[in-house]
């Protein structure tokens, strides 16, 4: 039985054209690109190359990208870098209620050092409360933190007005994107982002790079100290391969996103309605429309999340139950509770994400196995008003 | 399907894909609910008690694998007990007994231990022996 | 003409091994390794087997091991990870003068936030004063960071006895093993480390990996705050591939690191030789016996080191002039300075490392090469007392 | 050898790799040393002056790679220019005649710009025309 993978969300297969591209410079094109010979200048070529490349994906410089090893890197030297150049201690940070442990979790060491930390509140569709934002901002917070999308609930949030609010009171502005460059269309420029993270293995990239956009003029204090390269901004020896294979999985992207959107919606729209129609007492979180085209988060009551994924893995159906690093959590998911979701219930959600090899009869596959699914676990739920004797 | 990988035993993935005993008692001796909903676990058990020895039980759990699969191991191993022996049954052995738990789930198995013991405080109540 | 590489230091080649056994988890076993159903499952597995092969290299247990992206991230999670722990602001932390920018550009970071910074003399051979520890060390400083062996000079410092000295007084040791694991023995029983810092493309291994070795019981900050990876230590998907390639480049250095410390050493002790033989005026950077096998350092009198490296580079040769990191820089080695080369002089250094594809026929090669380049130079060089006319 | 790849431009190599005019000139009109070792970089030029035109140019140079073509392009581009021609010929000039230089390294061609005019200055004190 061929598995089903459906958490793309969580991490995507790498791309055969990209991990071609990565195996030369493993051992051939090996050398140090801060290096002034040949083997190192070879290497830095490539790399300014993938910097351009890089730097158009998303309508910016060359100089405005700083590869780092990741989102979680990204967002955290977005967060503390800008702290640590603010003068006066003590400054507010405004970050909203369903970001990603990635941002929440800086946001959280930033109050313990002092700063002040405000969440934006999300309405019922997990989508932030702008007229908060306006008001918070006139109070020049260090920087507004707001994800383009969710990555439990796929909410594609208002970011260009967000961007806007910020960049007309001079206010900092940071965005997540790490589940949409590559799957959106991300433009720094019609987002009025000043700081945007991404990471490759979202994208069919490599695990381990990523990058931050730091629009030119943002005074950014380093997370990782030492050598020169990055123009000083984040040392560490240029991981060329993952750099590269960052570089081939945008080109990817760039020639088949748009298509990839039309059909994972399609597909995505088949699921919501196949499930909800086919599952009784359950609920589709997030707003339908304002969505990522691969997303689908379902709440299926009396039964607990756990036990769907893991039934479901029986049968070779890989789906999750919020975001990936949170799955050892005995908590439910924050994003799901902030959007008002009883807690009983949240406890009872499922994940499904899609992506480039997913197929209609995988969608198939998963419609009939999760409602059969839940209605087991159902029958041995004590919560189930409808449970049958055993 | 022999490729499934979890981070749980053998013998616990046995117990939550076929959970032992799985259901209610219609007339039972005791009966025990523990756990909440909102913490994501809830254990409900009932059992049947005969000359002082539990000659059934069931359960029915709304809960995560290990507490599924604990609910399922402790209603195995309460069976043909007396009630004294059947409360000295502890989480750690049911989870000894399933071959382990994650450290993160340890605590699901003291849900087990708090169904059983509520259920002979329940039937204990009834039977008006406290 | 075949290429000779001779700056192992600065990065090296990717073992085929290594290659080989990444590649499965590009694409086969992609799961993120912190998802419950099975693909996660499978590189969880991978992941704490590589976990357990790195503990027992170092001799520490697998919970004290903790994945990073490479030496610099693990240099600046120990210093500024200690330090922020520590209650108290303004603690002392003390750093030997020849540590790799990964460490004192951390350092200088800490001391503009308040933290005082001591620097630790060395000696003209390069080896750091113990009796100046000792005396510090009374002074309860938060931090003691000495590295295990030099990058430009090779020179292997008393890391055991600091260790011994630290741990007497219960102060905090970290030592930057980036240039020593894979290459000589390291035992964190045996070093008294409390932290440990490793770079995977130091050993053969790819580049964005490393770890931080962190004695039980130690207390660290975070450096990049999010998901539950790593024990909350480290947050980021975890990234297999490179991980996988780390454990099989560690396999590796366990077979071969002995016989390899030999053939060098004689690689070493024979440049060495040749190289003061044939060029007037130069000189050994660093102490001749407390060295890296592979390290050579010389400085050559009246020529500029770069003006050397572009030479040998026309040659197909690649030597550095000190840190790749530095390349660009425009001031003397500050390793350099520190032992007590003139600044002149210190512009005229090169540094050759070797390694595993070494060959006797390339050492004939830079013997040859090296000399002749130099005269070169000289013959051009107001600075040279015995110029001729052009 | 066409492999080499460095951050300098082609026309550096070239002069890097084969500098014209190295050397001294016996008994020149003038003489310019300037930089510092201690700063890694040292210019030493000789011009020959010949009724107010630059004959002849040769230099010595300690330094990197931009130091020691910028010096060679320099003693190039003097060569039968008048004194005040050659001495409008910028650094900025020289880096250009060379295919621009890397951000880093535009301070190199200072030098030599330095050196040209102390060099003439020199030959002005000798000759007592300042
Ligand atoms: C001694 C030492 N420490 C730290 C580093 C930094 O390691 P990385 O480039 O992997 O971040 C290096 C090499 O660059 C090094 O030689
Ligand atoms: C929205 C979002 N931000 C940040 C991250 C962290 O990225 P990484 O795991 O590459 O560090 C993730 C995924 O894990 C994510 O979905």
């Amino acid at each position: 039985m061929e598995r089903v993978y459906l958490d793309y969300a969580a991490t995507t297969p790498v791309h055969p054209e990209v991990i071609e591209a990565m195996i030369p410079f493993f051992r051939e094109k090996f050398g140090n690109a801060s290096s002034l010979y040949s083997f190192g200048q070879e290497t830095r070529g490539a790399l300014e190359e993938v910097r351009q490349r890089t730097a158009d994906f998303i309508g910016a410089a060359p100089e405005e990208i700083i590869f780092t090893s990741g989102g979680s890197e990204s967002n955290n030297m977005a967060l503390k870098g800008i702290a640590w150049t603010a003068r006066e201690r003590g400054g507010r940070i405004l970050v909203s209620a369903v970001e990603h442990h990635a941002v929440s979790e800086p946001a959280a060491f930033l109050k313990k050092q002092g700063f002040e930390m405000v969440r934006i509140p999300v309405d019922g569709q997990g989508v932030v409360d702008l007229d908060f934002i306006r008001r918070e901002i006139d109070k020049k917070p260090l920087l507004v933190s707001v994800m383009h999308a969710n990555n439990e609930i796929g909410v594609v949030q208002p970011v260009a007005e967000i961007g806007r609010l910020c960049r007309e009171r001079e206010v900092v502005f940071h965005t997540d994107a790490v589940q949409t460059v590559g799957h959106l269309p991300v433009s720094v420029r019609e987002l009025n982002a000043d700081l945007l993270s991404c990471s490759a293995h979202k994208l069919y990239g490599p695990k381990g790079i990523g990058f931050l956009y730091v629009r030119r003029g943002i005074r950014l204090s380093p997370l990782i100290h030492g050598g020169d390269q990055e123009r000083r901004r984040r040392a560490g020896t240029e991981n060329l391969p993952a750099i590269v294979g960052l570089g081939k999985a945008l080109e990817i992207a760039g020639r088949e996103m748009e298509a990839e959107g039309v059909r994972l919606t399609g597909y995505r729209d088949r699921l919501i309605d196949g499930l909800l129609k086919k599952v009784p007492d359950c609920r589709l979180n997030g707003d339908r429309d304002r969505r990522l085209p691969n997303n689908v988060n379902i709440s299926f009551a009396y039964v607990e999340g756990e036990s769907v994924l893991l039934n479901l893995d029986f049968e070779g159906i890989a789906v999750s139950t919020g975001s990936a690093c949170t799955s050892s959590s005995l908590e439910a998911s924050a994003v799901l509770l902030a959007i008002g979701v009883p807690a009983e219930l949240a406890h009872g959600s499922i994940r499904i994400t899609m992506g480039k090899w997913t197929t209609e009869a995988e969608l198939d596959r998963i419609l009939e196995a999760l409602p059969r699914v839940v209605a087991k676990l159902r029958a041995m739920s004590p919560l189930y008003p409808g449970g049958k004797n055993g | 399907m022999a490729e499934t990988k979890t981070p749980y035993s053998e013998k616990v993935m046995d117990h939550f894909r076929n959970p032992r005993n799985v259901g209610v008692i219609e007339n039972p001796s005791g009966v025990g609910k523990v756990g909440n909903p909102v913490c994501g676990d809830v254990m409900e058990l009932f059992i049947k008690v005969e000359a002082g020895i539990i000659t059934e039980a069931r359960f029915r759990t709304f809960g995560c694998g290990a507490a599924i699969a604990t609910s399922s191991m402790m209603t195995e191993m309460v069976k043909g007990k007396t009630l004294e022996e059947a409360l000295e049954i502890s989480n750690k052995a049911v989870a000894e007994a399933l071959g382990g738990l994650p450290p993160v789930k340890m605590h699901c198995s003291v849900l087990a231990e708090e169904a059983l013991q509520a259920a002979i405080e329940d039937y204990r109540k009834r039977s008006g022996t406290v």
